[in-house]
């Protein structure tokens, strides 16, 4: 095994265990504003990390750029949905937990 | 093979859903519950042949695209009739925009 | 390296299989759309776990299009479900803005 | 160009080329719908006239034979099918063009034509088609077509479309789920490589099953018949005659090609006699309930499904070996029920129009307007009814004779009983007509004569159909579908 | 993939089942439309697994995207509807009982059609992929071997698209009551890439997975983007606009490639030898802008304005 392999690797599973935090914040948040928080940070490391590991581990250059891309589309549908859906849960009134 | 049972659990779910359901929209989504394991019959069948059978797939994708025209239609539908009922149900009695009768 | 692929894309399809809780849960649709967007990134990983695991890279397009159609859930229910929902509770005069912009 | 496939391009192509251009210029719909109409019966002719000549043929697409790709299979069943769905085509077509104007509902005149045209088009494929998948894309068409032309008369039709919606699609939903599994047997999709390969065993028992349940959905058959008398009771009336006539003989043509082709050894006496008992529960009920109807055009719909339990009782007196009397009798009973009930949903149309409503008692008194479209009704009821010479008694005499020469007796009272079933609600709705009524109504002058017309023709041609009796006969036996 | 293959079979199998259950027995409305949503996303990994790329493309595309977006905006008209469901026709309580029970029998007799031949087509296919005119099985098949299932396929979303304008003119959207102002830039900024991601898909048809349906509806999802981000729907129902004419295309062109064989002297829908493959990716961009268009028709559920829109649209 050549060492991009490993690294490659290293990274992917590296990126796991933030996906999985990412639905334990779903699962054990009180209310929507810090599960939007927990899911916008967790689960873009997590892919992201997944995404350069099989980047590296490929050795390819298109692929990592078709790696990238996915990872930033995901980047911009999560933020873009966290925004919208903090907003309008405000404009709701919904109430943040603890005031 | 775990699909093909899961072909008759989803048919069964889907034939369930479609007889018990009231509500217009919730028999729409157990039809395409139906659909969808009818397609999963044709996968399944494609997988099991040797060599990977790829006729089943095209057959598929005719399908998904015939589900979601019908789905479509059939939405169409379910929302003039929820429109009209509402209409019916506020007392509107003139349809301002002429379409209908 | 690619041999623990499949053991992490089961653990990740458990990942799903937990969150589901939260659909059934609720209590607000928010938190159930952002379940099902949690879902699509996990999809996506699991999908490129797959495609490097059985060498076959046609799957990279798979998560390519869960990546860009992911956006197209979210803004949809933003935009149209959820606040559209909002606005029938709140104000029922909203039958008479559905007049605006027909010819 | 090789003569005998140009008939069966046209008849696939020319009514999309004509929806796509009566879509694309909505100006242009009656004249457009008009000349393919006509164009479209002249094919149908011909077809017919070629499998009179030589026989059945089979045309290959794209030149790829049977396990990989699509076939056309024009006999003597798929011909005299598409005879009928041209005759009704253009009657129909006729009969809405001479509706007057104001009546319409505001969307119907740019959108009923493009619509009408498609459903004829997934009417022709259908009938032409060999191959099960492509028989489902095909049902699909004209389901949607269907629900479209419905939902044009607004309203509650718009509930009835959804209903029929709901059941056309789980018919063809549990119709592909038994495609699937004959795929998975046999892998084939051919209606004729199957008739050749098929056993008996419990996959292609169970797909038989699936199949039939769904076309027995599509074919309203008691007791799954509940959702056609709304929609069809409620559609614009020659959307009612299409209805009636052809696309509820769809499903039911598409079971005769099954049960006589692939599933023929599977068709033992237990199946037969309950498809033959569900058909009798058919003819009374369908019967019974349309006894007691108020509504003409209600009438007419349950009529329907009375009159299809006949086609039903083919299954059982084939199995009990009188095949050949018993499918001939049953096609052309079909045929001449389509005629005669398209017939009589057009007349029924042109009645209601003048008077306005179409409770029973509300439409006797002055006829004037309308005496043409009771013609019609007359003579399409003694078709209905199989009073010598129409092709209703030329369908009912061939299948007495079977019942005859088998023994089946309990079959031939069903016959019997559904004759006086038939006689009695129709003799009901003519004596609406001589009775003194209400004066109410549209001016009989706005009523042009083409909406007698229209349904005369159609009357005539199911009577003149018990005249054609050798040349159906003979056409009706071209081809592998027709038992020996 | 070994064991791990099969518990993650039996697991995505256990998922779909529950997910199919809430989505037909869910109380609340947009919980049973979520489950559906995610229903197909799961499926795509089931297709995935069944090794069938294509299949697993098109329901990305069309079953999560399409469907998802049409099912999330009809709820802005059935929200309300909810509560007064007992209007809503006959009760199935009857059905409740003979339907499951019939359906337990024939999972039954499904299960045991377990160990079906199978035969399959594998090798006719491969054998006829030559003179195909394309290296990808699956596009041959739609394209060449069955092309007539393609063309009334095209026809089936024409008519849906003819139907539902049929059935009156397109509700104008609700307008959300807080307009946000990111929406019209993510539009703007994820259109070129919907547009890339489809041409991309289109020209690997050919030769791997892809090809005019996923690249169709990829496109329409864009366009759908395009709509919920702000902009108006630019579909134009007017007879004179060139509309009508460019949501027919796809059926146009398949519909005169059949006939030119018919004219040729050879049999309905045959190529004639050697242009089989510039003629099939003819077809496929034909058919894939149909198919973008038809859908975002569809998404509009109604007949879209003659000649535009008054008022400030957003």
């Amino acid at each position: 095994m050549t060492a991009a392999q490993w690294i490659g690797g290293l990274l992917v599973l590296a990126g796991i265990p933030f996906l999985l935090l990412g639905t334990l914040g779903l699962l054990r948040f009180p209310d929507v504003y810090p599960r939007l928080h927990a899911l916008a940070k967790s689960d873009n490391v997590g892919l992201g990390l997944v995404c350069i590991g099989l980047g590296v581990q490929s050795g390819s250059l298109t692929l990592l750029l078709k790696l990238v891309l996915i990872w930033v589309l995901m980047l911009i549908a999560s933020a873009t949905a966290a925004g919208l859906i903090a907003r309008t849960a405000l404009a709701r009134g919904l109430r943040p937990w603890g005031t | 093979m775990v699909y093909l049972s899961l072909t008759g659990v989803l048919f069964v779910l889907g034939l369930h859903g479609l007889f018990t359901a009231r509500n217009l929209l919730r028999r729409l989504l157990s039809l395409n519950i139906l659909t969808t394991s009818v397609f999963l019959l044709f996968v399944v069948m494609a997988r099991l042949a040797e060599p990977l059978d790829n006729v089943p797939h095209a057959i598929v994708l005719t399908g998904i695209v015939i589900t979601v025209s019908t789905t479509a239609v059939a939405l169409a539908l379910v929302v003039r009739i929820a429109g009209r009922m509402r209409e019916e149900d506020v007392g509107a009695a003139a349809d301002t925009r002429g379409d209908v009768e | 390296m690619t041999e623990l692929y499949p053991a992490v894309a089961v653990l990740l399809l458990i990942n799903i299989v937990v969150g589901m809780v939260r659909i059934l849960r609720g209590p607000t649709a928010a938190d159930r759309m952002l379940a099902a967007e949690m879902f699509a990134t996990s999809a996506v990983v699991i999908v490129l776990l797959m495609a490097f695991g059985t060498d076959n890279l046609t799957l990279i397009d798979v998560a390519l299009i869960f990546a860009l159609l992911a956006a197209l859930a979210s803004v949809t229910f933003v935009s149209r479900a959820w606040s559209a929902m909002t606005r029938s509770r709140a104000a029922p005069e909203c039958l008479d803005d559905e007049g605006e912009g027909k010819p | 160009m090789i003569p005998e496939t140009a008939g069966p391009v046209i008849l696939f192509s020319l009514p999309l080329a004509a929806a796509i251009t009566v879509f694309i210029r909505p100006r242009w719909s009656v004249p457009v719908t008009l000349g393919a109409s006509g164009v479209l019966l002249a094919a149908a002719v011909w077809v017919v006239g070629v499998v009179l000549q030589q026989g059945a043929w089979r045309h290959d697409i794209g030149g790829w034979t049977a396990p990989l790709g699509i076939g056309w299979n024009v006999d003597g069943l798929s011909a005299a099918l598409l005879l009928l769905t041209a005759a009704v085509g253009l009657a129909g077509a006729v009969f809405h063009a001479s509706r007057p104007a104001p009546l319409a509902t505001v969307r119907d005149p740019r959108f009923f034509w493009p619509l009408w045209l498609f459903l004829w088009g997934g009417l022709n494929a259908l009938f032409l088609a060999a191959d099960l998948f492509n028989v489902y894309v095909a049902l699909e068409l004209v389901s949607i077509a269907s629900v479209g032309l419905i939902g044009l008369a607004g309203g509650s039709a718009q509930a009835a479309a959804w209903r029929y919606l709901l059941a056309t699609l789980l018919g063809s939903t549990i119709y592909l789920f038994g495609v699937a599994l004959l795929y998975g047997r046999y892998a084939a999709l051919d209606l004729a490589l199957l008739t050749d390969g098929v056993e008996r065993d419990g996959v292609t028992a169970v797909a038989a099953a699936l199949m039939t349940l769904g076309l027995l959905l599509k074919a309203a058959v008691f007791p799954l018949h509940f959702w056609l008398p709304a929609a069809h009771g409620r559609a614009p009336p020659a959307v009612s005659a299409v209805l009636s006539a052809v696309v509820i003989a769809a499903g039911y043509y598409l079971l005769v090609r099954l049960w006589f082709g692939p599933f023929a050894p599977l068709l033992g006496t237990g199946v037969a006699t309950l498809l033959g008992l569900l058909g009798a529960a058919a003819v009374l009920w369908g019967g019974l309930l349309a006894l007691l109807q108020r509504r003409l055009k209600m009438l007419i719909a349950y009529s329907t499904v009375s009159q299809f339990g006949y086609g039903l009782l083919v299954f059982p007196l084939a199995a009990a070996g009188a095949a050949h009397p018993a499918w001939t009798g049953a096609v052309t009973l079909v045929l001449a029920h389509g005629l005669a009930k398209a017939a009589l949903f057009l007349a029924a149309g042109a009645i209601v129009l003048r008077h306005g409503i179409d409770r029973l008692e509300a439409l006797g008194g002055d006829q004037r307007g309308a005496t043409l479209a009771w013609v019609a009704f007359a003579i399409a009821s003694a078709s209905l009814v199989g009073l010598p010479p129409t092709g209703g008694f030329l369908g009912k005499w061939w299948l007495a004779q079977a019942a005859l020469a088998t023994g089946g007796y309990f079959w031939l009272a069903i016959l019997m009983v559904g004759t006086g079933f038939t006689a009695a609600y129709l003799w009901r709705a003519l004596q609406a007509a001589v009775r003194p009524g209400r004066e109410a109504g549209i001016d009989p002058a706005t009523l042009s004569a083409a909406l007698g017309l229209a349904a005369l023709s159609l009357a005539l041609s199911a009577a003149a159909l018990g005249l054609a009796a050798p040349v159906l006969g003979v056409l009706l036996d071209a081809g592998p579908g027709a038992p020996g | 993939m070994g064991v791990a293959g099969v518990i993650f079979d039996v697991l995505l199998a256990l998922a779909l089942t529950w997910l199919a259950w809430q989505a037909t027995r869910a109380a609340d409305l947009f919980h049973a439309v979520v489950s559906f949503i995610v229903f197909g996303l799961l499926m795509a990994l089931a297709w995935v697994r069944l090794e069938a790329p294509d299949i697993a493309l098109a329901e990305a595309a069309i079953g999560a995207g399409a469907t998802g977006a049409l099912l999330l905006s009809a709820l802005d008209r059935l929200a309300s509807r909810e509560r007064r469901r007992r209007l809503l026709y006959e009760p199935g309580a009857a059905w409740g009982f003979w339907i499951p029970a019939g359906g337990a029998l024939l999972g039954a007799l499904t299960l045991a059609a377990w160990k079906l031949p199978a035969p399959g087509l594998g090798n006719e296919v491969r054998a006829a992929l030559g003179v195909s005119g394309v290296e990808h099985p699956v596009t041959a098949v739609l394209l060449n071997f069955r092309a007539l299932d393609t063309l009334l396929e095209i026809g089936v979303l024409l008519l849906a698209a003819i139907t539902i304008w049929s059935l009156g003119r397109a509700p104008s959207p609700l307008i959300p009551a807080m307009p946000s102002p990111a929406l019209p830039a993510l539009g703007r900024l994820l259109f070129p890439v919907f547009v890339l991601v489809a041409a991309y898909l289109l020209w690997r048809g050919s030769h791997a997975p892809g090809g005019a349906f996923p690249a169709g509806a990829v496109l329409g999802a864009g366009a759908i983007l395009m709509l919920l981000a702000g902009a108006r729907p630019w579909i134009r129902s007017s007879e004179r606009g060139p509309w009508r004419w460019i949501l027919s295309l796809g059926l146009v062109m398949l519909l005169a490639a059949g006939i030119a064989g018919t004219l040729a002297g050879q049999a309905f829908f045959e190529y004639p030898p050697g242009t089989a493959g510039p003629l099939i990716l003819l077809l496929e961009v034909a058919a894939g802008l149909s198919i973008a268009l038809l859908l975002f028709a569809l998404y509009l559920r109604g007949e879209p304005c003659e000649h535009g829109y008054r008022g400030k649209g957003r």
